[in-house]
């Protein structure tokens, strides 16, 4: 069903002056291959947290773009992220979840990987091939095929992710200001720093939908939840019971439009709120909770201020290409591996503080899972969009027309953050979604880094404010 | 020589409880919601873990996610019920239009009998089309616990089992 | 305390049902279609209508077509004779070669007895392969109304609601 | 399995000539994405019956090619072919197979666009837009993001069609003379014009085949009969009972040979008769049938006598390039539906007289069920055949062998009709299916309107022939 | 009027082979196969022939491979022994990880019952998910030769009808 | 998932001086193409044993490549492979696996070939055309339009194969010395030329993996066994019972390094052995078929010395490309299908003595079943690998990496054998699978016979070797 026509640059499928962008990049195979090969083993992905592998010799499984990686951790407690397929023939050296061990045997030669620090130079390098001496004559160069490891992985606060190239710029400089909003995932309810851990267990779930469908979901299409999630709004499944927003935000407070704005990176980072808009955790209908969240609150105000800093920030926001989180309610971090131009792995963490009380840890599981993943009755309605937005615009009539991204065109608001504006509105605005696709267009025509730094070193769009 | 007591009785009881479960999956593929809801004992505790992939060897300690960690359900009753108070809004998309299903049980077993309560095993196969093509397989083990009440039968505790690790649904919008 | 008497005969004849059910599924799966039809009354009637896309609120009016309205299969037993002669002609190259087929019945209840006439519902899922790769899963529920009849049982009235609205078979040119 | 090798004209694989078509048409994915391209988007695709959507708001759910489409009628009472995708992110707007409504509000984001001529200037236009005036600052042109009109829609008595290229000709035009079959199609059985209508309930499946297989089958290959449905011949399901055909031909006619010759048009369409092959309706084991049809009949030819006009043309045919039906027993309609160069679905709808009295409709429709559709015991045999001559043509070796075309080849007949050509010979003869795949070769090389308008007004066959 | 006890000894029969095959189904889906053997007769015969794409007319001679022929499994206790042995070594690596079973045994119909024997019949679906996306359905006919023995029952014969030709799994590392 | 770029000669991915092969060659869907263009249909294929169709008029259904064609057996008692797919339509002339008919009529129209020579000049030619006269008028060059034959066909020893193109080189010349494996297999075990014969029934079934990595296995991967089949090692299934090798080597010879070596041809063929490695058959526990074997295995020699014939060649091994074999315990013979770059068909044949009595022929069938298959401990296994080998090698980064192909790189032995050397070590050493890649690459790129005759004239690793 895909005519293929990608013999242009990407980038002319996406106008963000004019606020349109071409179908053709939600539904070519071709163009996703460009995606494959340009844009994911640039980009920084975020492959597990550090809390799913405590131990020397912890593995969890994972994925960056099209390639089986294993996040591991060596025997001095360093982690690496090796490419899960054998230097001898490419087997999958580990099909296994989870687990522990500090060598991967290759089951079809035995070949075997080490990532034990003193008995290989370099953690994932080879260390045991059978017959050695007779098969190789000692010509083989055993340093040069050892697993592949991700050049640059990076530990920030629990969060674990990897870049496959060496000359990618640091985590850091790929990340610019929005580490504000992982800083708030990442640190406790109360705002200890890197107080967070995930819950044993990562859902995992295939949907029939292009994955920028889902990264561009949570990046600050706040448009969207008046009417995909009317139904779960009707029920009431927040903190506050029955009555009360999904997310429980206190009315008291001007709710959900109270002085909110969205926030856009030049690098194609975006979230749904600003650093100012300092809405309090939720309302309980559970006294215990109540009690627990207003105290955590008042915990984080302190510490926040005391260090200048505003207590926003929360969320649904998306890193630059495939990571999305909530740093709220629900706090999750949710991973759109691409699998086919029309087919993506869902993959979603939940997270929780290291110190919660059980009752807290209990509340909250139970929250996530009626909100969030296959079974949330919030999630399921976003997924039936996402998968018949890109069945139907496999068509050949329907390529011809572009989708409408005109929201608050021209009217994008300066922001105090580096190479950031803000939507001019709080529900409507679609800014962040503009940045995202330009971003993502820059990476898949495969600009070099140079170009790429120097393209996100002023933004255009706040200029253009500024003009005005 | 004739058939002992105690075996009818137990071949009664069995069937009595086939039918309930019968009688129940019946509900839910004509999508008589809210009678269904009406075989849900008030503590009703409903559980489907994740399965992960293992070694042989550690099947028993961690192929399946437990208590505190995260599944693919973990709720009760009031849960449920707004779940089905959703599906009748008309506005639950993941199931406009609804879904065609069957819900196959089989290989029912009585595992213990303490009456009032039972507990049950069986296996599920539930099929699942929609709209054009969308068509799923659930499929695994599920272990039940019932309770003889006034008029009949209720489900106090139920836990599903599915074969799958990657759910290769895109969603679980309806009972299984 | 002993099993009332009721109940038991209620057992007996779940049994024979089901009993009826399975032997009925193994003579199509051992396409042993001439013994079939002597399981089948003069006055079977078969119907299988489609199943349409709707809104929940639709569902009880407008899922399934009725009657005067176009199905799957909406036949009696002369044209049920008249497909197995055609099987049997060796020409019917929609079976020719023959498919594999399982007729997995289950979920198996009496909805109503009025001797000589029961009516049971169940789930079907029927697995079909052919050639190399054709494979076809035909699920969802039936109902059938049976008669006692001097020699065992006769189905009369046989309705199917296959959980499929585009049907995902090439064909069907096998007896569901 | 496909090897791609598109980069020829395809009219180079269809040699009428010598009667020799490329095996590479039916398999081939390139040649499959060219078809969706330049064939369906200006081809004039039957999309359903008025008869569907009686009432304002009625809506039906169809495809054109690869796009879903909704064919709705209006408070007018206008019919409309609607593209069934969002314009703001391409949702499916309807997931209902049919309904009605005055308004579809898409479940994303609550665009909501109108059929009510009262609230938008043309029906299909977009009307509600949550937040208009904060999102889009008055700057969103509504008039210019309706839901996609199909520019072209005609209701030839009762039947639906529709055409995605505003430069196409007229519908008159497309089909020529061909439409006296069209005629007989949508005629009662005793000529009452347009009295026809179709019984609720669509027939849709899925079959591994590629789609020409299909629309040729019924243009003309009454070679097939005898073979393909060898069996149902043998029990006889047809009106006359066992032994007799299975269309119920008298045989005091001189059966189905007599004087009967198909028709082919230069425009593609074909008729496995001719206008003047005047088949009776059949007899009928059920003498109430057999009354009512000998009057219908006699009713139909005193009227038509009275016209001047042949009482033939009853098909199969097929209008090119996907919709088949036949006029007579069965009265249905079928469009094969592309899905890739080796999959189709097809949907069946299944005609009757309006003023048709219950025992004949109830008549009909068991015959139509036992005779076609996926559990038609005639159907069943030919898709058998469609199915696995699509397979074994998928081989390497098997693609270097054309497929033989030659049945009648330079023996065509002259036509009374405009455009047309008949065949030398009731039973054999393809020339039906040479006049197809040429068209089919025009279109899909893109050949210009006035290129195809041109190639078309004269017809080399027939010349040929009276060369000779 | 009252019922037969030959026909309740039927009945409790039935339940018991029932019982036996759906704990049999039990034990293996979870895995326990040390104590699935002890299930196995000492004579146990296991055979799963190949199938093959024949005319209607040869379907009695030349379906299925027989005595003598290729099959997919041919073999006796010994064997399924060095199988449990080889799951249990850990380095078996077409089962490391382990799949995700369910055996769904339905229509169970007892053919022939001469005590201590009972020949049964019913349909199987195997289903089998492993690592992500690999999924098997495994579906056919099975017919089993039970004998009552001092604790229970023992499975002294078994043969599979698998509905395929051309077998659409990568292989058949798990017990069907 | 598949990234298209075979815009370079296939020969550039394969580096055998380095000892580095792409991984693109097993996963890339173009390249897949051009194996089925330029490889398999001028390759000699394995069809068939001719003890499948003993009786004139048999006939069995395979596939050569990407086509299914028939092996049938003429009224002479001729072997004939034709294209199973009809000339006129292309339908699937059979559907069946096996049968008995000396004449094929297609479903669809009838038309009907022939392998009776008294009825058609050629077997398998156009015999019966409904309606021939009127349809034709005489024109259809029946001669023309006979099912295709391959031009080359050959019987040896019973093992049948067939070659689709008509300049390919004879036979023998394709096989080359490599003709001592197959002698073996087709002979009895006591040496009887062409002894043996096929079980009924042929096990078939689909694997999600590149068809090569079955090929490379059997020709020479020693080096995998004992880890692959460490578990089935453990418990024991050969015919010495629990504790013995699988295989069933005496111990007493030195076991499995006895002066082994490996051997490889310049023309792609490989075996895991030497003719010189004189492995005796194993110790059976059962005394009756201890016997059996010890006799046999004494006849053969005498015979063998008496030809001055050395008594080694048992395989595995693998004739270029796709028919892999073992010619002792188990003896069978495999043929890997393409369907897709990741996908193939495996087939298993299993061979026996004519004379075998019945207790061999059932303790060999039961060890074969037990051994190999789907139900194979042993090759269920291998499988493993092969598909997660092929899985982990379709990602973006891991393309980046060659496989490695360094084992005993330059330390080729000389051979006896015409165009051959031989493996420095008995487990070690991948020499067979550098000639067989080199091999496939020169069909792939397309060399003409006459490049691809010269290139095999002379081993240039030999030559390497004296130069040493
Ligand atoms: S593939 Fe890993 S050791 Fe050979
Ligand atoms: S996609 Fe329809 S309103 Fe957004
Ligand atoms: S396709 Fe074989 S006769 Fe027409
Ligand atoms: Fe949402
Ligand atoms: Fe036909
Ligand atoms: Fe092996």
């Amino acid at each position: 069903m895909l005519p293929e026509r990608a013999d242009h640059l990407v980038r002319d499928l996406v106008d963000v002056e004019r606020g349109e962008i071409s179908r053709e990049i939600f539904v070519n195979e071709r163009i996703h291959r460009l995606e494959l090969e340009n844009l994911f083993p640039r980009a920084w992905l975020f492959v597990g947290h550090a809390s799913q592998v405590p131990r020397p010799g912890d593995f969890f499984s994972s994925w960056t773009g099209s390639d089986p990686v294993l996040l591991t951790r060596d025997d001095k407690g360093e982690l690496h992220v090796l490419l899960n397929s054998c230097r001898h023939r490419g087997m999958r050296v580990c099909r296994y979840d989870e687990g522990n061990t500090m060598q991967f045997t290759c089951p079809y030669h035995a070949w075997s990987y080490s990532i034990d620090g003193s008995l290989v130079s370099t953690p994932g390098d080879l260390h045991g091939v059978p017959q050695l001496k007779a098969a190789y004559s000692g010509k083989l160069r055993k340093e040069q095929w050892g697993l592949v490891r991700a050049p640059k992985v990076v530990n920030y606060k629990g969060l674990v992710f990897a870049n496959w190239d060496q000359d990618a710029p640091e985590f850091a400089d790929y990340v610019g200001e929005f580490h504000w909003w992982l800083d708030n995932l990442a640190d406790a309810f109360d705002g200890t720093e890197a107080g967070t851990e995930v819950f044993r267990g990562v859902q995992r779930w295939r949907i029939k939908s292009n994955w920028k469908f889902v990264s561009e979901n949570f990046l600050g299409d706040t448009y969207h939840g008046a009417s995909t999630h009317a139904s779960v709004e009707a029920v009431g499944i927040g903190p506050g019971g029955q009555g009360k927003r999904r997310h429980g935000e206190r009315r008291n407070e001007g709710g959900f439009a109270g002085g909110r704005r969205k926030t856009s990176f030049r690098l194609g980072h975006g979230a749904s709120d600003n650093l100012g808009y300092e809405l309090a955790y939720p309302e309980f209908a559970e006294p215990k909770m109540d009690e627990y969240f207003t105290a955590a609150w008042a915990t984080r105000a302190e510490k926040l201020r005391a260090q200048g800093r505003p207590l926003g920030g929360r969320g649904p926001a998306t890193l630059f290409p495939n990571m999305s989180f909530s740093a709220g309610f629900p706090r999750t971090i949710l991973v759109a591996h691409p699998i086919s131009a029309t087919e993506t792995e869902v993959w979603r963490w939940y997270l929780v503080d290291r110190s919660a009380p059980d009752f807290v840890r209990d509340w909250l599981r139970h929250y996530y899972l009626r909100y969030a993943g296959p079974g949330g009755m919030t999630e399921q309605d976003d997924m039936e969009n996402w998968d018949y937005a890109t069945q139907a615009s496999r068509g050949v009539v329907a390529r011809r027309y572009p989708y409408n991204y005109q929201q608050g065109l021209g009217e994008e608001l300066p922001s105090d953050l580096d190479g950031a504006v803000h939507s001019h509105h709080a529900i409507a605005g679609e800014v962040n979604a503009r940045a995202f696709y330009r971003r993502w267009a820059e990476f898949v025509d495969n600009l070099s880094w140079a170009e790429l730094t120097k393209l996100a070193e002023t933004d255009d769009r706040a200029n253009r404010e500024e003009a005005r | 020589m004739t058939v002992d007591e105690a075996v009818l009785e137990r071949l009664a009881l069995h069937h009595e409880v086939e039918d309930f479960l019968y009688r129940e999956a019946d509900l839910l593929d004509e999508r008589r919601y809210e009678e269904w809801l009406t075989l849900l004992a008030e503590d009703y505790e409903y559980t489907v873990p994740l399965r992960l992939n293992v070694r042989y060897a550690d099947v028993r300690e961690r192929e399946d996610t437990g208590a505190g960690e995260i599944a693919w359900f973990d709720e009760d009753k009031s849960t449920v019920d707004l779940r089905v108070k959703q599906l009748m809004t008309g506005r639950h998309w993941a199931e406009e239009p609804v879904s065609r299903v069957s819900h196959i049980v089989s290989n029912v077993r009585l595992e213990s009998v303490t009456l009032p309560q039972v507990d049950v095993s069986c296996r599920f196969l539930v099929y699942r089309n929609r709209v054009a093509d969308e068509t799923d397989f659930l499929v695994g083990r599920r272990r039940d616990r019932l309770r003889k009440v006034a008029d009949g039968w209720q489900v106090c505790r139920r836990q599903l089992l599915l074969d799958q690790s990657v759910l290769l649904a895109k969603n679980l919008s309806i009972f299984i």
